[in-house]
């Protein structure tokens, strides 16, 4: 027997940068902020959020868009935004109240109605949004609305009339996550529903109203826009909260290859979205400072024990493979040098993680869960392997698999991507090895995104790889259902039990609209899928974005409470001097 | 003396592609329907002006070009098909020397290798035999043993000529087409070739179809002489006929324009020359048909045809050439 | 009829004697193409030889611990790469895999150009008609798009996955060329007189307009050569380059596609780029005096 | 002419219909689709697979296809999925971008490429003449690539003389500076182009610059009385300039496959750089309008060079 | 009638190539005159040296490959020393050249009439204006029926005959004196031949010129020449008027050429063969009479010294050397000439 690693040893997520900067100088007035956004594909340039998806717009798109709700550093909904939301459990609605002085960019109001068309742009597939969740269906009347049984949504009322500033929502149930951010049971954005409604559906997503000329309500506004690579921005007179102190922003997208050097020649003042793997050169340039926060995100490797089966949409355990047994599963965790390997390429930005939570929930992450990543245990794989029944062959230089006396021999799905991706596989393969699993590359190579994806996401695609690894950005609520659940499309492993089962409902239900109780069972999940290793957890990610220090305050923090200063950073930030601190 | 060749009725009509399509429109009457035959180690001469069809009949004969109508008869044998030359090895009998020596040697060959192409095709010889046989055909061309391992371009016009020749005879052929083969060559070298022919027909009773235009070479090797003009005959007699009783204007105009040897008369040459250009000029609507070419043959005597003048034509109720060319083009298509 | 095959023989010895005397004599009055001779043997063999002495591990295994020296480290003469390998042998392999590649398909490319250029040319007519259309539709097509989806598609790629792959659209170009070549060629007189010598079509082509070509040939082969050595740079700098397994030169030389490594660790793609300039540019004044050689006329010597 | 060019278009038909259905093969082929790419946490795969039956990606191929194919022939090349904007109106902007920066080019490499090769050939054998041959065969022989990152490095990054991404300056405003910025942009890149790829326009035209100078007509020339000058411009230099006009229309045309590593490595948003984002994210409606797009073009290109020699060389004359 | 100063004087003319860094001598001593209004034929076999000559008085010899030694007076030019400069203003204006090959001669990118004109355009005998007008009336004057048209037209859209014609026009546009006319006909036809030659000796008289011909057919040399230059490995072997030289060969390697013309006395004989071959430029030695290394019989002669100053048996009849006086056929042949001069002795 083995000791069981203990919780402290495991991981311990440490951000290594400061989560604000602060400038020492006097800021002076006005000044255009540069921002890179790095990003090998041109931005798509769509304003209206019910039809975008790009990761990309969100970012180029900021210093303009503004949420209707503040939340706290840990995504919680507070007072003091555009809009307020309160919730009536017991009436089981949620009432928004608009800012009396929200207007959109070209001075109209914001009114109810505005807030109820973005339902009506992600439900009405006439939009063709790919949004649509089945969350949604939590709204009073917007299934039916979706699947066109109703004209209106009847769930969503305006106590002062659509022109007012009130909107009332009706749930079926109410959920533990509704307090949370990003919950994805209503939306938080609206939409300008007189500018719009006059574009045909079908061609609303390239129309001009929705590419080039938005109405927007956040501190900026669209100046001009080049299509694809860059976007100015100007002081949005409208704006309901403080005179933004900046001029303006100008956007811009670079190509991953060339952000470093251009953050070199002090080309842009933010640079989002660099890779990791860039960090290391990025962090010795003078003149930035980089500010950074834990990540919604996590990676897995996802052992493949069954299929997905469409009629049913549920999840079947049925895969005859050796991967069935747990200590095989284990020891593929324990036996990868995953800790070094983030530590060698990652340089910190990575770090081993323990369970498929991310740390920046808080409570919500367990601590105490030992993980498989926080430093590699051969002596433990091979222990496992043997217990499991997994001989050595006579030269020892690999194990047998017991139900057919062969070579155990696994099919790792690796994917491309990253400059080392192939280094790093190869680097596994190279440790497995050494515990005696013989593992292969799927068709001898690394696997594309897009060939991953649709192996993934489509049933019928080859199922013969045994193990891959997956990685989600996770919504700013903590649940963990439409990753694992039995019925969950995304479960790649198609891992599902009972127990499973009961303790993803646990972390969703009534009694969990208690805190602390919602809390606890996520521990006990945690704990399964640590026993079970059904899902071997990997790392965590830390965000960082370096910022030149002629900003005044710059934060990576989560929440409108940047650096101290209420509200939209955008709208607060400020510069030191005219051209960029080369120091 | 025994008849060797005879060509009855023989056209070659290349297409002429224009149009949208690129649909044949026309055709160039390279040849167009001429009779003659040649006899057994008998050279027969062939002349006319540049693009009258020389090369084309030569080549039919020899089987490098296709007749669109017409008969190739060799030894009583027709042979207008590539199928029936094949059968009977058409190609040792019947060869042919070309008018630009350094284009029919290949380069990259030597003597031996291109006196030994024809040799190892059809007689199918042993080493030593091939060997004996080559060495043989060096020495009856006079090129010395050395040059066997030589290359084309190492040789002189008057000697690569030799070794197309070589070629040409390796296989005791019958008949030899010579187009233009001294044109390209200098007095001094020209003798030697005609010479060389004269002696090789003499020793192997070779037939040769003689193409040039330079008269005066086609009066000292021919005994037989066809004048040839826009793709027919307008003339066919001995050496004798043709050159001392020509009939046809043109036979006649291209007699005046042959540069005499003769300082003293020069004038009166010039004069004659003029004289007979301008008749040719003036009659020339007597001599060609409405289509521009020349009328059918008739004979005046035994060895002596001529091209009819139109009256003639007209009396003997002989159709337009074109109505007949048209009909021929329909029939093709 | 043995007979007669040996005493052939001879002759052919005899040429191919008589041509290597004559590219002795070339080479040795062109001094740029000796050196750049001597240079491509050492090359090609040093590879070769040299990479059979190179255990499988040393290239292919990964050392994350000793990633990224600089040259001279650690007794790595040029260094490791990002992967821990040592520098040295991944170029020595590389040149192997590259050499491995580029050979096979320079000889497909000119096989299947001499051929069908000769065949195509010859015979005119239809035959020419057909394969004219299939060359103009190839080069309508997007090559790389189909190169992009075949390597997508095949499975267990590997060097001879490339070789074909690659093969499939590279010999239009000669096609083309040899086929314009033969138009020339066939308009000679000495065609028509094989032609009278009884020579089958085939013979005429291959023994009688073949050797005319032969120089261009040789010149074309040297230059298709060096274009090839490098070939699979493009195809790597767009993502699909060989496995990590297989280094080639064209995946060392990528390594320069990030501006980092570019300009902080240049010992991981100068070598290889060299190393393929070094051989284009050797192989180029190879085919330059080569050509000169099958085509006497042309000599210097 | 006309006609020549009339029937040349026909023949292009067959030739396109066989192009575009093995376009659409491969595409469908390629592993994925254009919604995979939209695959996310957030998203509802449910939806997504709506989306997809929406968009007629589980009809039966052929269906597709000819959809595909109609919707061609009436003009319009469908939406992209990923950019969510018509094709057509994607594709103007970004030839756009690729024909400046191609014209740019293929308009230095000419400045380049003709007076070296002139300054070769008339002083054959000299230094000048090793010079030039030596750095284009030296040139010819780096991948393109290298060049232009070396380049973007030093000129952009490094010496901060030129910009290093995108097409024009958000900064500029109005017709002039507009204009003036786009050519600003252009600059770095058509340069790298145009000091690296000379090699070919160089080897034809000392090539056949050095046969011309012998030619019988030059003798003729000199024979009047004309000044070498006149000689050498209206003479020689002119008929060499038919080999190089000869290809003009594939350097045209080139300018479009070319430039998907240049606009790669410049980030310059241009056709190459489009259809290479249209290949990762599978956005097959733009792919196939871009290969469709550059078949096409390579088609006409074929026919211009047919045309330009006709023009250029009196010796062909189309019917 | 020939009279006056002459047009061309060439005196001592030599010509050596640079071939693979050697020097060699093509054309060795070379002495020609042509008067204005005389045609002089040059003629000799292939490589004699006979287009160097032509080169060397247009001065188009290039530079770095050859030089030029002697002196040739072109009206009171002298042309072994001239510049650049100096030849552009004579060529075209002193002296016109039609060569060999019309096709080739022609540059088959411009038209007819711009080739025409760039011959009055580089110099200013003609003015501007008058260019296109000029053109029309030349090609009108060598013969062609729709001058505008052709003016218009391309090389490759004429026939042989009428580029020659072409030829002529561009050569005689700035009415040159001397027309060196490099065998003009050797691509054609006979009867187009004629015409090409009579047009030229039609321009010949009409404008009084000098014509220096060259060919190696021995009936357009008959039909033309006033005066006649034989021409052998370099040397001029024999020069006088038509007449001496046709009704009086002396050298034996004219005497050897005339015989080897196929003419009436040779019907169905053997033609008389020269034998040997032309020496190659490496093994010529001008110093003696090279013709004679060909004659096995004269084999004593051919290695003696001979003088540059050629022999004058009869006035203005100049012949190399001293084999013409014992030179005899040694089948017993008697050539025409000869016959007739030996009926008179008797
Ligand atoms: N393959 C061909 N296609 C079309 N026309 C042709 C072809 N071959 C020859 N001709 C034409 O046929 C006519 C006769 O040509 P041919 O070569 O037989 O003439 P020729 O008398 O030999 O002339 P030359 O004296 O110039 O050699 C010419 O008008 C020529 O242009
Ligand atoms: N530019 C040159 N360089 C080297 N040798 C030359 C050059 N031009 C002529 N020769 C040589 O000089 C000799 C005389 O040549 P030329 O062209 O004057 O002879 P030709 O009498 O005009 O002969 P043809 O009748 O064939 O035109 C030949 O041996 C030739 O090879
Ligand atoms: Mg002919
Ligand atoms: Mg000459």
């Amino acid at each position: 027997t083995v000791a069981p690693l203990t919780a402290s040893a495991a991981t311990k997520i440490k951000n290594p940068f400061p989560v604000t900067y602060k400038s020492s100088k006097k800021a002076i007035k006005g000044g255009t902020v540069k921002v890179a956004e790095v990003s090998d594909t041109p931005f798509v340039g769509q304003w209206v959020q019910a039809l975008s998806q790009e990761a990309t717009d969100a970012d180029v798109e900021a210093p303009a868009l503004e949420s209707l709700f503040w939340t706290d550093s840990q995504f919680k909904f507070k007072k003091g935004g555009p809009a307020n939301i309160t919730f009536n459990n017991s009436n089981k609605t949620a009432t928004i109240t608009l800012r009396k002085n929200l207007r959109w960019s070209d001075g109209s109001q914001v009114t109810a109605k505005d807030v109820e068309y973005e339902y009506e742009l992600i439900a009405n597939p006439a939009y063709g949004s790919s949004r649509w969740t089945d969350s949604l269906a939590d709204i009073v009347g917007l299934a039916d609305y979706h699947a066109g049984k109703a004209k209106t949504i009847s769930g969503i009322t305006y106590p002062d009339g659509e022109n007012g500033k009130v909107l009332r929502i009706q749930f079926k149930t109410m959920r533990p996550g509704f307090t949370q951010s990003g919950n994805g049971f209503f939306l938080e954005s609206a939409e300008p529903y007189q500018y719009l409604k006059s574009v045909d559906p079908k061609k609303l997503v390239s129309d001009a109203k929705t590419t080039t000329r938005p109405l927007t309500t956040g501190p900026f506004r669209v100046k001009k826009i080049v299509p694809g690579e860059s976007i100015a921005y100007e002081r949005n007179p409208y704006y309901w909260g403080a005179k933004p102190k900046l001029n303006g922003v100008n956007v811009t997208i670079i190509s991953t290859a060339q952000a470093v050097a251009s953050m070199r020649s002090h080309q842009y003042d933010i640079y989002q979205q660099l890779g990791n793997d860039q960090y290391k050169q990025a962090r010795r340039i003078k003149g930035y400072t980089i500010t950074g926060n834990q990540a919604l995100y996590f990676s897995a490797l996802y052992f493949n024990l069954g299929h997905y089966d469409a009629k049913t949409s549920m999840n079947v355990t049925d895969r005859k493979t050796p991967l069935q047994k747990t200590d095989l599963r284990k020891a593929i965790g324990y036996a990868r040098n995953t800790a070094q390997v983030l530590q060698k390429y990652n340089n910190g930005l990575s770090v081993p993680a323990n369970t498929t939570v991310p740390p920046i929930f808080g409570k919500f992450w367990d601590s105490s869960v030992p993980g498989y990543a926080a430093a590699q245990n051969l002596k433990r794989a091979n222990s496992l392997l043997t217990k499991a029944g997994f001989k050595w062959n006579s030269k020892k230089t690999f194990r047998i698999d017991p139900s057919t006396g062969k070579r155990l021999t696994l099919t790792y799905l690796a994917r491309s991507g990253a400059a080392n991706s192939e280094i790093i596989a190869q680097n596994y393969i190279q440790q497995w090895k050494k515990v005696g699993i013989t593992v292969k590359l799927y068709k001898g190579k690394l696997t594309d995104f897009n060939t991953w994806v649709s192996m993934m996401t489509d049933p019928t695609a080859d199922q013969s790889w045994d193990f891959t690894d997956g990685a989600w950005s996770t919504s700013s609520e903590p649940s963990q259902t439409d990753l694992f659940s039995a019925t969950a499309p995304f479960n790649f492993g198609h891992f599902a039990s009972k127990r499973l089962t009961s303790l993803l409902n646990a972390t969703n239900n009534q009694k969990s609209l208690k805190a602390s109780y919602r809390v606890k069972q996520f521990q006990k999940y945690q704990k399964y899928v640590y026993d079970t290793a059904f899902v071997i957890p990997t790392s965590y990610s830390i965000n960082w974005i370096p910022n030149n220090n002629r900003i005044k305050t710059y934060s990576s923090a989560y929440g409108n409470n940047p650096g101290g200063t209420k509200g939209n950073s955008w709208a607060t930030m400020q510069v030191v001097s005219k051209t960029l601190a080369k120091k | 003396m025994t008849e060797l060749l005879r060509i009855e009725d023989l056209k070659v009509h290349y297409p002429i592609r224009t149009g949208f399509w690129n649909r044949i429109t026309d055709y160039v009457y390279a040849v167009d329907g001429v009779n003659f035959s040649i006899n057994e180690g008998e050279t027969y001469g062939l002349v006319g002006e540049s693009g009258s069809g020389k090369t084309t009949i030569g080549s039919v004969i020899v089987g490098l070009e296709k007749a669109t109508a017409g008969k190739v008869i060799y030894k009583g044998q027709d042979v207008t098909k590539a199928s029936s030359r094949r059968k009977i090895h058409y190609n040792r009998d019947v060869q042919m020397i070309f008018q630009d020596s350094m284009s029919s040697l290949n380069p990259r060959k030597t003597v031996y290798q291109i006196i030994a192409e024809p040799l190892h095709n059809f007689e199918h010889l042993d080493n030593n035999a091939m060997d004996k046989r080559i060495k043989q055909l060096l020495d009856i061309v006079g090129l010395p043993q050395r040059t066997l391992y030589q290359y084309p371009f190492q040789f002189s016009g008057g000697q690569r000529q030799r070794i197309g020749i070589a070629r040409a005879v390796a296989t005791n052929p019958k008949l030899i087409v010579a187009d233009e083969p001294v044109s390209a060559l200098d007095l001094s070298v020209q003798a030697q070739v005609l010479n060389f022919m004269k002696d090789i027909q003499k020793e192997f009773n070779i037939s040769y179809l003689f193409i040039s235009h330079d008269l005066g070479v086609v009066r000292h090797m021919t005994k037989n002489i066809a004048i040839m003009h826009l793709g027919r005959f307008v003339e066919i007699g001995t050496r004798d006929d043709v050159f001392d009783d020509p009939q046809h204007i043109y036979t006649k105009r291209l007699l005046a324009a042959i540069p005499e040897m003769d300082v003293t008369n020069r004038e009166q040459n010039k004069a004659h020359r003029l004289a007979i250009e301008k008749q040719y000029q003036d009659h020339h609507a007597d001599y060609y048909d409405a289509s521009g070419r020349p009328y059918p043959m008739r004979k005046l005597t035994d060895t002596h045809s001529v091209a009819m003048t139109r009256e003639e034509a007209e009396a003997a109720g002989v159709a337009s050439g074109k109505a007949e060319a048209d009909a021929l083009a329909k029939g093709g298509e | 009829m043995a007979k007669a095959k040996k005493i052939e023989q001879s002759e052919s010895q005899a040429h191919a004697h008589s041509f290597l005397k004559a590219a002795v004599r070339e080479f040795k009055r062109d001094k740029i193409a000796m050196i750049s001779f001597f240079f491509l043997v050492i090359v090609v063999f040093g590879v070769f030889i040299g990479s059979m002495f190179i255990p499988r591990d040393a290239f292919s295994n990964v050392d994350i611990m000793d990633t990224n020296l600089a040259p001279f480290t650690n007794g790595h003469i040029l260094g490791t790469d990002d992967g821990g390998r040592d520098e040295f042998l991944l170029v020595v392999i590389a040149a192997r895999n590259s050499l491995s590649i580029s050979i096979p398909v320079t000889i497909v490319i000119m096989a299947v150009g001499i051929f069908l250029g000769l065949m195509s040319a010859y015979y005119g007519g239809f035959f020419d008609w057909i394969w004219m259309r299939i060359t103009d539709y190839l080069s309508i097509v997007p090559t790389l798009m189909i190169l992009l989806t075949l390597l997508t598609i095949i499975n267990n790629y590997s060097i001879w996955t490339l070789v074909w792959v690659i093969s499939l659209f590279s010999w239009i170009g000669s096609m083309r060329f040899f086929r314009a070549l033969t138009f020339a060629e066939r308009e000679n007189d000495y065609v028509k007189a094989s032609k009278l010598s009884g020579s089958s079509s085939l013979a005429i082509m291959w023994k009688q307009i073949f050797p005319n070509l032969s120089s261009q040939f040789y010149a074309q082969t040297a230059l298709a050569f060096a274009g090839n050595i490098g070939l699979e740079t493009g195809i790597s700098y767009l993502g699909y380059g060989l496995p990590y397994t297989t280094p080639s030169l064209g995946t060392l030389v990528n390594k320069a596609t990030d501006p980092e490594v570019m300009t902080q660790s240049p010992w991981m793609w100068l070598p290889a780029s060299f190393l393929i300039l070094a051989l284009s540019v050797s192989l180029i004044f190879i085919g330059q005096a080569l050509r000169r050689v099958a085509d006497q006329r042309q000599s210097l010597a | 002419m006309w006609k020549l060019i009339l029937r040349r278009f026909l023949i292009m038909i067959p030739q396109l219909i066989l192009m575009t259905i093995l376009l659409f093969a491969l595409a469908k082929m390629m592993p994925g689709d254009p919604f995979t790419g939209r695959f996310s946490a957030h998203t509802d795969i449910h939806t997504l697979l709506r989306l997809r039956r929406e968009a007629g990606l589980d009809d039966p191929w052929p269906t597709q296809y000819f959809r595909w194919i109609n919707n061609i022939f009436h003009g319009n090349l469908g939406n992209s999925f990923v950019l969510q904007k018509p094709v057509a109106t994607l594709l103007g902007q970004r030839i756009q971008n690729t024909v400046w920066l191609g014209l740019l080019s293929l308009g230095l490499v000419y400045t380049i490429g003709i007076p070296t090769a002139v300054a070769s050939a008339t002083h054959e054998g000299s230094f000048r003449d090793r010079f030039w041959t030596t750095y284009n065969s030296i040139t010819g022989g780096i991948p393109a690539f290298v060049i232009y990152i070396f380049m973007l490095f030093l000129f952009g990054f490094t010496l901060n003389w030129f910009p290093t991404t995108g097409s024009v300056s958000i900064d500029a405003n109005g017709f002039w500076p507009v204009l003036g910025s786009r050519f600003y942009h252009l600059i770095l890149p058509a340069l790298s182009v145009a000091l690296f790829s000379t090699v070919s326009l160089f080897n034809t035209l000392r090539t056949s610059l050095l046969d011309a100078r012998s030619a019988d007509y030059v003798r003729t020339a000199r024979a009047k009385g004309v000044s070498n000058k006149r000689v050498f411009w209206r003479h020689i230099f002119r008929n060499s300039m038919l080999p190089v006009a000869s290809t003009f229309g594939f350097d045209l045309v080139g300018i479009f496959s070319g430039a998907v590593i240049l606009e790669t490595v410049f980030g310059y948003p241009g056709m190459g750089r489009l259809f290479v984002q249209s290949i990762t994210t599978r956005d097959y409606t733009t792919m196939n309008a871009i290969m469709l797009f550059s078949g096409t073009l390579t088609l006409i290109g074929s026919m211009l060079n047919d045309i330009i020699m006709s023009w250029v060389d009196p010796r062909i004359r189309i019917k | 009638m020939i009279i006056g100063k002459n047009l061309l004087e060439a005196k001592g003319v030599g010509v050596d190539f640079r071939i693979n860094g050697e020097w060699l001598t093509a054309l060795y001593n070379v002495d020609l005159s042509v008067k204005p209004g005389e045609v002089l034929a040059l003629v000799g076999e292939s490589g004699s040296g006979k287009s160097t000559f032509a080169m060397s008085v247009m001065a188009l010899h290039n530079p770095n490959q050859s030089r030029v030694t002697g002196s040739i007076m072109l009206d009171g030019h002298q042309i072994v020393d001239a510049t650049e400069a100096e030849m552009r203003e004579l060529r075209g204006v002193k002296v016109g050249m039609i060569f060999q090959d019309p096709l080739s001669a022609l540059n088959p990118l411009m038209k007819i009439g711009d080739q025409i004109q760039e011959s009055m355009s580089a110099h200013s005998i003609v003015p501007k204006e008058q260019w296109q007008e000029h053109t029309i009336k030349l090609l009108d004057e060598v013969g062609i029926s729709k001058p505008e048209l052709v003016a218009d037209q391309f090389p490759h859209e004429l026939s042989g005959g009428m580029r020659q014609r072409v030829m002529i026009a561009i050569a005689i546009a700035n009415e040159p004196d001397l027309l060196i006319a490099d065998e003009p006909t050797t691509a054609l036809d006979v009867t187009i031949q004629a015409q090409i030659l009579d047009l030229i000796k039609e321009i010949q008289a009409e404008k009084n010129i000098g014509v220096l011909l060259i060919t190696h057919d021995l009936g357009v040399v008959a039909e033309m020449a006033d005066s006649v230059a034989v021409m052998y490995a370099g040397q001029i072997v024999e020069r006088g008027t038509a007449e001496q030289v046709f009704e009086n060969p002396l050298h034996p390697y004219t005497r050897s050429l005339l015989r080897a013309n196929p003419s009436l006395d040779t019907l169905n004989d053997q033609l008389y063969v020269i034998p040997g071959v032309v020496p190659a430029l490496s093994e010529m030695d001008h110093s003696r009479d090279l013709f004679l290394e060909r004659v096995p019989w004269m084999q004593e002669a051919a290695k003696e010294k001979v003088s540059d100053v050629p022999a004058e048996p009869e006035e203005g009849h100049f012949v190399r050397g001293n084999a013409w006086k014992d030179f005899k056929f040694q089948d017993g042949y008697l050539e025409p000439g000869r016959r007739q001069k030996e009926a008179q002795s008797k």
